[in-house]
């Protein structure tokens, strides 16, 4: 079994609270031990210390986007970020993720998120149907290679707490959102492309990015809502000089 | 103390519990086929298109579209799948549908699954198929079934009960209806009774009673819990998957057991024991390349061999491939093992069989329908499908098929169905005072009892069995539920309170824990996922039977019921004459 | 007026005031060279149609660039919303052009030509 | 609790673009009623230009036109990204945009003194 690394437990600083109660910080004594994740840190305290101790997780290996937290100011995938990666002196404060309402101590409320992300028009516009065959697609050609560039979103709003518009601005759109509709303006199954460039021009929409760049930096999945969120912008542009949509 | 005074009462037309392959698929088909102005609700346990397994499908998607292939092959792999157990109605529904299912989500949902180069579907052979036929999305398809998925729900008119768990099924007074769901607002502790006409449960199973486990946290068997006090009649109790190669990095982080994907098997990555030799050749002539079941019971084998709790697994080696090809190769999984200090591109990585889905399930009709009326089941939470031993592909697909199909059979019955039915208070009652239990207890720590009732599970009712063990197992087992009533949690707020639901998803744990183990000694054979020391041979095939567990009373019993080969006999095949067996190139 | 359409507005009017500004720095620099009378500022606008065009043109652009890029700001960093953030940022905006109007009246109006 | 870091090319380019912009529309207003005196009281005017010559407010007149080119090129760097095919070296467009003010304020330092 895995040892304890050393005789010095860790000290973490948990930020709680919720709507009622004002966040505060807490600090916990935790033990270290090899391969051990943010998230695990945050278990222990729950399942040793504090049985109180609010926080989300499914997956555990970053697949669902659900443990999103920030780390000494970062936000991170709590199940993919390794402690010894984070550890700064013996310590690492974790708060409940940037730009979302917090339910209660680490557990955000992502329905502004989505419901953002439906705003956006972010999902599929059908032009055919089940009794239809598979559309061939040239997996290659250039507008598959910008649709396949962002697919891989998992919806984890890491960018979204990176972004300082969507701290400023509560009706943007946020990165992820626009992202999927890039995605979907992209994609030559998706009907009517015409509808998403409506979609993100409104009150929130790409043009409210400032280009600052956060949301391409911090997304753990390496992927570039940036270009995404100028690949609309173009489009829009491109509109509005009377070339027609593609 | 909390009352049925307490309980928040909420009615709608179509209830739906989880959100994963098979719950949202029933929500768009139910919107679909359902009368005008029908209100669909889906309540879950975690967050919509977040929660359960099918996100976190790797591999992909079984559907018979594939160069040559045909709904006939894909129904007989099935059925030699499962060692002769499923109930082939089901899976002929299964691998028919499957392919309206693959068209669906293409074409209505907006799945791309990847191409050839010619543009056409791109189909891979999972271990255990005689034809390319599981189309994917890289290896990360559930991610792309799910937020394809998620978003066409959340842009339709449902609602939504996110982060609420369903606690109990309360019937009729007279018993012979499903009124409703009896659940926990999660965020803020109360507690919601939901009355529905009709009920999916697609709660996903979820085998997380095992030291090592695969399935995401929120996945207790609470579905299958429920039914079992609601006492429907469950089938294939036994019947438990491993994945052979689980990661293992220590009992303190939730990495463990986590799967290490079948691909790099199937690419050469070799199996290596405690002293660094090669191992599967001396159970298998298919080496690490056998099947799930076989792999898993080599590796089992050997770590009980080594027997040392300081080096408990074996080892996968990639390095022999040159680990830059590996990184290229398994980009996201050398990625993932790195993020948690594991070098797989290069290095060792331990491993150890890890349990990853659950056979058994409710007994239901080939339309989802069980024995209680307003009361529907798919997905992992409904058995019979795939017998003995789940095809790798098949589960996706199992979900997504019969989801829909249970959106399109509740949208149809719901034309028949007067007023809403009023739940028997008594069973509300009890169901409240069993979740309210430990509110009254002093608080204790959880944790140890559910490492408890891991170890047991994985050492007496796990990959190997036999009689002795598996009622050890169930001295086991009983024990921590006892101990379990003697842990309280504190009450005093239960708003998100995971120590509560940590409680909840092992008491639910233990229910199913002591089932599986009484089905296991009911099966004096050995089949597909389920082998028996005691008992190694399959037993004569054309005499299959298939066990049906159900709560009489407090006590629960096993009948065995013969498998009626209503398609395809033991010996024969359905497909036509002059067929190769199969259409894969050996290796 | 959309959100889209003054986005491109904004976008529009800066490129418009690049080369000016380009044009406007080499001049100061040039002029600077010997320090800055304001004889020899007027000497070389005054009844100028060309400057006057030309700094006109800025002012124009200037006043819809800054409101419109001012907006933004307040209504990030102010949290201003609604009419209060549309009137404060037309204020800006005609405020700016009254300015700049008055300033290149003075400097190229009257004089010879 | 730990502060979000930010410190990185791109998000510098942002905060440094929206500063450079507010300061030029600070600055913009005042830049006009200076000139504005030109045809009334040239003498002031005459006064206020004689004042550039002061080391203090040679370095704010240094730091406008930086901030003017800042800006601008920050700006044209911005359109550029949003409307042309976009290309990855996004890094490379912010420290062009930096080193080209940089530059041109130079310059004007130069011939200044
Ligand atoms: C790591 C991994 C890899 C896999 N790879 C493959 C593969 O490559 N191919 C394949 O075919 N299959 C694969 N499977 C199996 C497949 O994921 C499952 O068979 C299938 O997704 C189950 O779908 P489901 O809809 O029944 O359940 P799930 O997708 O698990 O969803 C269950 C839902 O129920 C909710 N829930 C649980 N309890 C409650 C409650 N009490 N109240 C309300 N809601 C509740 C959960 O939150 C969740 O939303 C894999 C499984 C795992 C774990
Ligand atoms: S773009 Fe990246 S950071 Fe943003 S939601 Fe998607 S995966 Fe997460
Ligand atoms: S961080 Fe925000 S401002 Fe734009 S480039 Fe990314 S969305
Ligand atoms: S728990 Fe799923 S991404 Fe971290």
């Amino acid at each position: 079994m895995a040892e304890v690394l050393q005789q010095d437990p860790m000290r973490v600083t948990v930020l709680r609270g919720g709507p009622g109660a004002p966040m505060r910080p807490e600090t916990f004594e935790v033990p270290l031990y090899e391969s051990q994740t943010v998230l695990d840190v945050v278990s222990w305290i729950q399942q040793n210390s504090d049985p109180t101790l609010s926080y989300r997780f499914a997956c555990r290996v970053g697949m669902c986007g659900s443990c999103a937290m920030m780390v000494n100011g970062v936000p991170r995938w709590t199940c993919r970020t390794h402690v010894q990666k984070v550890l700064v002196g013996g310590a690492i404060e974790v708060g409940p993720l940037r730009n979302l309402p917090v339910i209660k101590d680490l557990a955000v409320d992502m329905d502004p998120f989505f419901d953002k992300w439906v705003e956006a028009e972010g999902r599929h516009h059908p032009t055919r149907t089940r009794d239809d065959g598979i559309a061939p697609i040239d997996p290659e050609s250039a507008d598959r290679q910008q649709a396949t560039a962002g697919i891989e979103c998992i919806n984890c709003s890491v960018c979204y707490a990176a972004c300082d518009t969507v701290a400023g601005n509560p009706d943007y759109l946020g990165p992820a959102a626009l992202q999927r509709a890039w995605t979907l303006y992209n994609d030559e199954k998706n009907a009517d492309r015409g509808s998403i460039l409506d979609a993100v021009s409104g009150k929130g929409g790409c043009h409210f990015c400032h280009s600052m760049g956060s949301c391409t930096i911090y997304c753990p999945n390496e992927l570039n809502p940036l270009a995404a969120i100028a690949g609309l912008k173009s489009a829009t542009a491109r509109r509005f000089f009377g070339r027609r949509d593609r | 103390m909390i009352s049925t005074q307490h309980i928040d009462r909420h009615d709608t037309d179509v209830l739906i519990l989880g959100a994963g392959g098979a719950g949202l698929f029933s929500a768009l088909h139910a919107l679909q086929g359902a009368p005008e102005g029908t209100k669909v609700t889906l309540a879950v346990k975690g967050l919509i298109g977040k929660s359960g397994c099918t996100r976190m499908v790797q591999g992909g998607y079984n559907v018979a579209l594939g160069p040559g292939d045909s709904v006939e092959r894909h129904f007989m792999d099935t059925i030699l799948g499962g060692k002769w157990l499923p109930d082939q109605d089901m899976a002929w529904r299964l691998c028919e549908q499957a392919v309206v299912r693959v068209r669906e989500l293409e074409n209505e949902i907006g799945c791309f699954f990847d191409r050839n180069p010619d543009g056409t579907l791109h189909h891979k052979a999972f271990a255990g198929q005689t034809a390319d036929r599981t189309v994917h999305k890289g290896d990360l398809t559930g991610i792309e079934i799910i937020n394809r998925l998620m978003e066409q729900v959340l842009a339709r008119p449902v609602e939504k009960l996110q982060e609420h768990r369903a606690i109990g099924l309360i019937p009729t007074a007279d018993g012979a209806a499903l009124a409703g769901v009896l659940m926990i607002d999660m965020r803020t502790g109360r507690f919601r009774f939901v009355r529905a006409k009709t009920v999916l449960m697609a709660t996903g199973g979820g085998p997380t009673m095992y030291k090592y486990h695969t399935p995401s946290g929120d996945k207790s068997m609470d579905g299958l819990a429920m039914a079992l006090r609601a006492g429907l009649p469950l089938r294939d109790m036994e019947m438990v998957q491993f994945h052979p190669t689980g990661l293992l990095a220590g009992d303190h982080t939730r990495m463990t057991g986590t799967v290490l994907e079948e691909g790099l098997r199937g690419a050469g990555g070799r199996l290596l024991n405690h002293s660094g030799q090669r191992f599967m050749f001396d159970y298998d002539p298919k080496g690490e390349r056998a099947t799930r079941d076989v792999v898993s019971r080599g590796i089992y084998a050997e770590m009980r061999k080594n027997n040392n709790p300081e080096q408990e697994g074996v080892f996968i080696s990639m390095a022999h491939l040159g680990p830059a090809n590996v990184a290229q190769k398994f980009k996201g999984m050398v990625k993932r093992c790195a993020d948690c200090g594991f070098d797989l591109a290069g290095g060792l990585v331990e491993v150890v069989p890890t349990a990853h889905y659950f056979m058994g399930g409710v007994v239901v009709d080939v339309d989802t329908r069980t024995a209680m009326e307003g009361l529907y089941v798919a997905g992992e939470d409904a058995g019979g499908a795939h017998g003995s031993n789940r095809l790798g592909g098949n589960g996706v697909a199992n979900s997504t098929v019969f989801g829909g199909i249970a959106g399109d059979t509740m949208a149809a019955d719901i034309r028949g169905m007067g007023a809403l039915r009023d739940p028997d208070e008594a069973v509300l009652e009890a169901e409240l005072a069993r979740a309210c239990h430990p509110l009254s207890r002093p608080p204790a720590l959880v944790l140890p009892l559910r490492k408890a009732l891991q170890e047991a599970m994985w050492d007496e009712v796990g990959v190997m069995r036999s009689e002795a063990g598996l009622k050890r197992g169930l001295a086991r087992i009983a024990g921590i539920s006892e101990a379990l009533m003697d842990v309280g949690v504190a009450a005093d707020n239960l708003a998100f309170n995971l120590t509560w639901h940590d409680w909840l998803n092992l008491r639910s744990l233990c229910e199913i824990s002591d089932v599986i183990a009484r089905a296991a000694l009911a099966r004096d054979n050995s089949r597909g996922a389920h082998f028996r020391e005691d008992f190694p041979s399959a037993g004569d095939l054309a005499e299959s039977y298939f066990t049906v567990s159900r709560r009489r009373g407090g006590d629960v019993d096993v009948v065995r019921e013969p498998v009626r080969f209503t398609i395809v006999r033991p010996g024969e095949t359905i497909l036509p004459e002059g067929e190769p067996d199969t259409l894969v190139a050996a290796l | 007026m959309t959100e889209f359409r003054l986005y491109m507005l904004q976008r529009l009017s800066a490129l418009v005031m690049a080369p000016f500004v380009l044009l406007h720095i080499g001049v100061m620099i040039y002029a600077i060279r010997d320090g800055i009378s304001a004889a020899e500022i007027l000497g070389r606008t005054q009844g100028s149609v060309l400057w006057f065009t030309f700094y006109a043109t800025f002012v124009v652009a200037v006043s819809i660039h800054a409101a419109l890029g001012l907006r933004i700001v307040l209504s990030e960093w102010a949290g201003l919303r609604g009419p209060t953030r549309e009137i404060t940022s037309l204020a800006i905006g005609l405020g700016l052009f009254a300015l700049g109007a008055n300033a290149v009246w003075s400097v190229t109006a009257g004089g010879t030509s | 609790m730990k502060a979000f870091p930010r410190s990185h090319p791109l998000w510098l380019a942002y905060i440094l673009h929206r500063l450079s912009g507010i300061a030029l529309a600070l600055f913009l207003p005042f830049h006009f009623w200076v000139l504005s005196l030109a045809l009334t009281r040239a003498a002031a005017l005459d006064g206020l230009l004689g004042v550039t010559e002061m080391p203090l407010v040679k370095a704010a007149e240094f730091g406008l036109v930086f901030l003017l080119a800042v800006h601008m090129f920050g700006g044209l760097r911005l359109i550029a990204l949003e409307w042309l095919p976009w290309s990855a070296p996004q890094k490379t467009w912010a420290a062009a945009a930096a080193g080209g003010a940089f530059l041109v304020s130079t310059a004007f330092l130069l011939r200044a003194i």
